[in-house]
């Protein structure tokens, strides 16, 4: 391959960050209208009273769910290169987590 | 330790400079496992909450006749948005635009502020209709669990604005680029644990 | 020296130890405790031989390097799953008697006990008769008895050792458990759950009886409870001295049983405190510094200004006159 | 003064170590104390009310302010030594960790002059420890909360400093034992100090300021607080018995002068045991009537936990097999402990069995079991860690003569001690009573345990005398004291430079110091040429952050008496802390070098000295 001049490069390179940096802005932007999305949905299923109180709390906390990894994998980069050991820990945390509120759902009475 | 750090020759920074050095490197792994603990953290305080729901408390005070969802709503769209504006500050840091990137910090702290005082405002609310602290069970978890969050947001705000002040006049260099990365991690978990507490305190309080 | 000291308390006192079963429940938990224990002896017989071989086989010599092992897969799947087979024996039998001593719901039909723990002292009330006694607990042979347990105050936990393993009782919330004996004996009881600084001197009695004297108990003292609600009032003109006493100074809590022990049977306990000799001696001091026997105890203490000494002598003698039989 | 400002790991860990030899003083002559109350029925000894204070603080120092803390001194002296590392990630938030830690020791000891110890046991029972005279508890409340934090950040350092710091060539799978058990203790630390720190903040608001989670009669419901605490207490009785595994795993191949045994199989059992740990915690509460269907599923869960301990136990034994063992005192230690802690397992295994557990739970049957292995098991291990790194940590090495004494003295008297109190379990004796009636078949076997916890504080006396004869000491000691050393750690000079490695080692393989021995190097390889060496400043900081708590919480359990005084202590306390943190997020703190210059006349002098 030739070898472009040094400043060309650098023009070139200049254009790539800018191209990179826009798909990561617009990715975020995407990631937060989901996460506004979500939020409506949340909010209008309980203002609307569209679902049984049973039904209800399943859907919300799937919803939130959703919208935590969305925070957590794309607002928060947890997944980037490098971070195995983060996600391990952070999984491990959220494993702990559930049975932790799932023991105090259901093991008292 | 001073390793020679590749920068990047258009932002003139590392392509990640929060974990460009080994300081770096340890704050920002750190910071995350201390996330991963307060994940536990908070869970335990939902899982006291959720034994606690509405009991003790008179049919009046509870959680389907107190709760107001237009101010739940407005508290969770400052603290999302401003969540938004934590990472554009993020993507300015990494690119090297000082000024842009204090921009978004101050918008952060300002939306956070926003919710701060909605938040003061909604527990003034009810401590004049007698649901408090003290007055049941309920209560008691209730403010325990918002108020723990509450606690996070206002560390928070000192927490990035003293990073602000102090950085105010500095280039953003690889020493202090971690510390705003962390900032704003924790920033964005404070979101996360508020999209718990919408849905579960708030939105089943109210189908309950 | 340990061997003979082992052997000369044999496996505890009759009516307390665990090791000496007289009921069901406490019959399946020891044969289920002897399992675990065979298993535990085998392994630990394994790894004994095997320890001691070892430290007295390979105690440095020379100067030489031993041949550095790194594993092997065998030796490791070996004691990855003989272990395993060994816990999936020992889990069978934990859920099926877990599920047995579980069936407290079937007990109830038959008959049905409330138990309450107090800070220091024991309430039994027998719903279905309408009886309410304390500190000895009386119950029919052969049969298991359903327990509902709850407590006033703080946690305590309810054990008798030779008839069955314990139960909590918690406070605002139920729980529940079957209780058998095989003969009728008296057993004892403690409160096994830390409640404060008289924790251990919360003991308590089971007084097992045959269905037909459990029933007549029953009767009695019903009919004495009754007789003493009626009797025993402020209205009454035609008290004794002692009774006059016990009406102005402790019928107000122990009257119903529920504050403070029921005194119905007083009489015909063996205990004072759940952990005294029941004389004279001991129950005078008792009214006058229950706190000097039991720290901590909620009775307060009567003074001479509040009961004379032949007050006293009198209240005695009314308690010890409070028999069913 | 240098004390109180270090930051360097290996002061640090002395620090910890000697706090905690102090504080297991303290909680053995409370057991002392409790034993001596137990020697005979109706002994009136102390009443019922100190008695409880007794087991509450012996307890709670014992696992909060003894074990852990010693620890944390030997991951600190030696972890970031057998990874090849200057320090530790964070030798700022590990001075603080260390100070925090301290502080909520001397908090929660101040109790005693206060009026009142916390007396409701170190497991803190509500609605027991929310009764309104149990002021003591307001100690235990907020002097755990602030060793609890400090605990977090020890964690946190630790697992940073391992991912992060090792040296080229250490890989994962290269790390010695101890620095994989620190590890994963440390993840434990992580996840389960977060429940304790949300039970103790709920203990302390319903006690100071009028909450109420636990009081039934505002709706409360008194087994949260069990939940919460065991969530996190059975995770923490791996936190103690891991590292303690792993110091093991370094003394008996040293010793064996054989490898470890299934290294790998050793990793992964370490790691599921400290999963499943989190999975188990019912078996604590099988009695609370949690029913039938809980009850058996976490009895197999804990019985799981035997196969990954098993497996550990077999792995020492065929380490041992066919090696050249030596026994000084830290490898008698090592090979007690395994019949000790293997009875404490057994046990372990057998109270697993929930219907049988009916019978056991809250009688002397448990109090032998988590005896056997917190001391068969973590304390032999502290034990054997004192003797082993002594002589790296101080340059001396302790008295063998005494040791022997002192090994079986201990050894003696810890059987004596704890194998009757399984009878007097099964016996019907529950456990925290201050007394017990004649003729109930007690007598004897409290007699023999008494007797035999004498002998273990004879024991300890011996040791006491040992370490302050090594002190008094001129004795010099070499490098790789044991000439058997395996591990990094021991290639370095005594006393330590500071930064520790001249040059960072190339580590080649596991046992590297082994490896290279055997291959017949002297040295290590190393990975870089001499130069300047990056050190971290010391700091006040630390010490006026945890200093701050102290007074804020101090403040926080007078402002019920008097409103004014406690409240101005809270906010001057609390200002206090907020404003060392802000100082620390203020100054800039790049550190300094050491000169290659110095490095290089460091390295000529040990040299010269013909040590390394
Ligand atoms: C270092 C501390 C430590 C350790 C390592 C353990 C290890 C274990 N513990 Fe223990 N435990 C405590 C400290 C510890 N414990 C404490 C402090 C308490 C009381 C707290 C309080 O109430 O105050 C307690 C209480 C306690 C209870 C509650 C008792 C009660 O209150 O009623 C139970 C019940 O299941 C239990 C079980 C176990 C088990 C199954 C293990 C297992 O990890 C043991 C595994 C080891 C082995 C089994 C040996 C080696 C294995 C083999 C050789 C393989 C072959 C074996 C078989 C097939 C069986 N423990
Ligand atoms: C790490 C944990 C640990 C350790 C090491 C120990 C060590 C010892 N423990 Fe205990 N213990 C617990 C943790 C621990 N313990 C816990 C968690 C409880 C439950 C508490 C509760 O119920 O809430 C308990 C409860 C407990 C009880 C039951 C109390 C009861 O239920 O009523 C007993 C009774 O025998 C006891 C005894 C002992 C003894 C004799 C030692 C011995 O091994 C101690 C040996 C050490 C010494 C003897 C030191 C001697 C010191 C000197 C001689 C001083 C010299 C002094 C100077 C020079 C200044 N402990
Ligand atoms: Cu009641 Cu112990
Ligand atoms: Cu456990």
């Amino acid at each position: 391959m030739e070898k472009r001049p040094m400043n060309e490069s650098h023009k070139q390179l200049e254009l790539e960050v800018k191209a990179e940096s826009k798909r990561e802005y617009q990715l975020q932007l995407i990631s937060f209208a989901m996460m506004i999305l979500l939020t409506f949905l949340a909010f209008g299923a309980v203002y609307a009273e569209l679902m049984p109180v049973w039904a209800a709390g399943g859907f919300l906390i799937i919803l939130a769910i959703i919208q935590v990894f969305l925070q957590l994998y794309m607002f928060m980069h947890m997944n980037n290169r490098g971070n195995t050991w983060i996600v391990g820990m952070m999984w491990l945390g959220i494993f702990v987590a559930v049975i932790t509120v799932a023991a105090l759902r259901l093991l008292i009475w | 330790m001073a390793h020679a750090v590749e920068k990047h020759p258009v932002t003139g920074l590392p392509a990640n400079p929060e974990k460009a050095t080994l300081d770096g490197k340890n704050k920002y792994v750190a910071f995350w496992f201390f996330l991963g603990g307060e994940t536990v953290l908070f869970a335990s305080l939902f899982g006291t909450y959720v034994g606690l729901l509405n009991s003790g408390a008179p049919e009046e005070l509870r959680s389907y006749n107190i709760f107001e969802m237009g101010l739940v709503f407005f508290m969770t769209m400052l603290l999302l948005t401003s969540s938004l504006t934590s990472v554009l500050a993020m993507m300015n840091m990494k690119a090297n635009n000082p000024g842009r990137m204090k921009f978004w910090l101050i918008v952060t702290l300002v939306l956070g502020a926003g919710f701060l005082a909605a938040e003061i405002y909604e527990f003034i609310h009810y401590y004049h209709i007698g649901h408090t602290f003290t007055s049941s069970a309920f209560g008691s978890a209730f403010y325990t669990l918002v108020g723990f969050h509450g606690a996070h947001v206002t560390f928070g705000l000192f927490w990035i604005g003293t990073l602000l002040i102090r950085n105010w006049n500095r280039p953003i260099d690889v020493y202090n680029a971690p510390k705003f990365y962390v900032s704003s991690l924790y920033w964005h978990f404070i979101d996360v644990v508020w999209v718990f507490i919408f849905s579960i305190v708030y939105l089943l309080g109210m189908v309950s | 020296m340990m061997m003979f000291a082992l052997l000369l308390s044999g496996c505890g006192v009759e009516g307390l130890s665990a090791l000496r079963p007289m009921g069901e429940g406490a019959e399946i938990q020891l044969r289920i405790i002897l399992i675990s224990l065979a298993i535990m002896l085998f392994v630990l017989v394994i790894v004994t031989v095997i320890h001691v071989y070892v430290l007295m086989k390979f105690r440095r010599k020379d100067d030489s390097i031993p041949k550095q092992v790194e594993g092997s897969s065998t030796l490791e799947l070996i004691w990855t799953v003989v272990p395993i087979i060994l816990l999936i024996i020992l889990a069978v039998p934990t859920i099926t008697t877990t599920v047995e001593l579980a069936k407290a719901k079937e007990a109830k039909k038959e008959e049905e006990i409330n138990v309450t723990a107090n800070l220091y002292w024991w309430e039994f009330e027998y719903p279905n008769a309408g009886v309410v006694t304390g500190q000895e607990l009386v119950i029919p042979t052969g049969k298991r008895v359903g327990i509902n347990l709850t407590s006033k105050d703080v946690i305590h936990s309810f054990w008798v050792p030779a008839l069955s393993g314990k139960t909590d009782t918690n406070p605002g919330l139920d729980n529940e458990m079957w209780l058998h004996a095989n003969e009728p004996g008296t057993f004892y009881g403690k409160c096994a759950e830390l409640c404060g600084p008289s924790h251990a001197l919360m003991d308590f009695k089971v007084i097992a009886l045959d269905q037909a004297d459990y029933d007549q108990w029953l009767e009695d003292m019903k009919a004495k409870q009754d007789e003493d609600a009626e009797r025993l009032t402020a209205n009454n003109e035609n008290l004794t001295v002692g009774e006059a006493v016990y009406v102005e100074s402790c019928l107000s809590c122990h009257g119903g049983g529920k504050v403070a022990p029921s005194l119905t049977n007083y009489g015909d306990r063996e205990w004072l405190a759940g952990y005294l000799e029941n004389n004279e001696e001991e129950l005078k001091q008792w009214i006058r510094d229950p706190q000097s026997l039991k720290q901590g105890a909620l009775m307060p203490g009567f003074t001479e200004g509040q009961i004379s000494d032949e007050e006293l002598d009198a209240l005695v003698d009314f308690l010890y006159d409070q028999k069913i039989d | 003064m240098d004390w109180i400002t270090t930051v360097d790991h290996k002061k640090i860990g002395i620090l910890y170590l000697f706090s905690g030899i102090f504080f297991l003083l303290l909680g053995g002559i409370e057991a002392l104390l409790i034993r001596w109350q137990l020697v005979r029925p109706m002994n009136d000894f102390v009443s019922g009310e100190t008695f409880n204070q007794l087991i509450t603080m012996h307890g709670t120092t014992m696992i909060f302010l003894a074990a852990m803390p010693m620890l944390f001194g030997f991951m600190n002296a030696v972890v970031p030594l057998q990874i090849g590392a200057r320090d530790v990630a964070f030798p700022f938030i590990n001075s603080l960790g260390f100070w925090l830690f301290f502080f909520g020791g001397v908090m929660l000891n101040l109790s005693w002059f206060f009026g009142a110890a916390p007396n409701a046991g170190w497991t803190a029972y509500a609605p027991l420890s929310t009764q309104p005279e149990a002021t003591g508890v307001d100690f235990y409340a907020l002097g755990l909360q602030i060793s609890g934090f400090g605990s977090l950040m020890a964690g946190i350092n630790f697992l940073v400093t391992i991912l992060n710091m090792r040296a080229p060539g250490m890989k994962l799978m290269r790390m010695p034992l101890f620095t994989w058990t620190t590890f994963v203790a440390s993840a434990l630390i992580v996840f389960a100090f977060p429940p304790l720190t949300v039970g103790l903040f709920m203990l302390m608001f319903e006690r100071l300021f009028g909450a109420v989670y636990f009081n039934p009669a505002m709706g409360g419901n008194v087994i949260i607080w069990e939940h919460l605490f065991w969530i996190f207490g059975h995770p923490e009785v791996y936190i103690l018995i891991l590292p303690a595994f792993g110091i093991f795993s370094e003394i008996i191949p040293t010793f064996a002068r054989k490898r470890l045994f299934g290294y790998t199989t050793m990793v992964f059992a370490t790691m599921l045991i400290g999963f499943l740990g989190f999975m188990v915690w019912v078996h604590h509460m099988f009695t609370v009537g949690l029913g039938p269907v809980a009850n058996s599923i976490f009895a197999v869960a804990t019985m799981a936990i035997a196969v990954p301990t098993g497996v550990k136990i077999f792995n020492w034994l065929f380490t041992l097999w066919g090696g050249q063992i030596k026994f000084n005192v830290a490898m008698l230690y090592s090979v007690a402990f395994i019949p000790s802690f293997l009875v404490g397992g057994m046990t372990g295994v057998m109270l697993s069995v929930a219907p049988a557990d009916y019978q056991y739970h809250d009688s002397y049957f448990v109090v032998a079991h988590f005896h056997y292995v917190i001391v068969g098991g973590v304390v032999y291990g502290l034990f054997a860690g004192l003797y082993y790194w002594f002589p790296l940590m101080f340059g001396k090495a302790l008295s063998e003569k005494l040791g022997y004494w002192q090994f079986w003295l201990f050894f003696i008297g810890f059987h004596l001690t704890f194998f009757p109190q399984h009878f007097l379990g099964l016996f019907g004796m529950p456990r925290r009573v201050f007394t017990y009636l004649p003729n109930q078949g007690f007598e004897t076997m409290n007699l023999l345990s008494t007797i035999g916890a004498f002998f273990m504080g004879v024991s300890t006396i011996i040791l006491l005398v040992a370490v302050v004869k090594a002190f008094m000491s001129k004795q010099v000691v070499k490098p790789d004291h044991w000439e058997d050393g395996r591990t990094l750690e021991w290639t370095l000079p005594v006393p330590t430079p500071e930064y520790n490695f001249a040059q960072t080692p190339l580590v080649k393989g596991l046992d590297t110091f082994w490896l290279e021995k055997m291959a017949g190097n002297k040295r290590v390889s190393v990975s870089e040429p001499v130069t300047d060496i990056h050190m971290p400043n010391n700091s006040l900081i630390p010490f006026f952050m945890s200093l701050g708590l102290f007074i804020a919480g101090l403040g926080a359990i007078f402002q019920k008496d008097n409103m004014i005084i406690g409240w101005s202590l809270i906010a001057f306390g609390l200002l206090m802390t907020f404003v060392s943190m802000f100082l620390r997020s203020w100054i800039d703190d790049h550190g300094y070098y050491i000169p290659k210059s110095q490095v290089e006349a460091d390295l000529k002098a040990i040299r010269e000295k013909g040590e390394q």
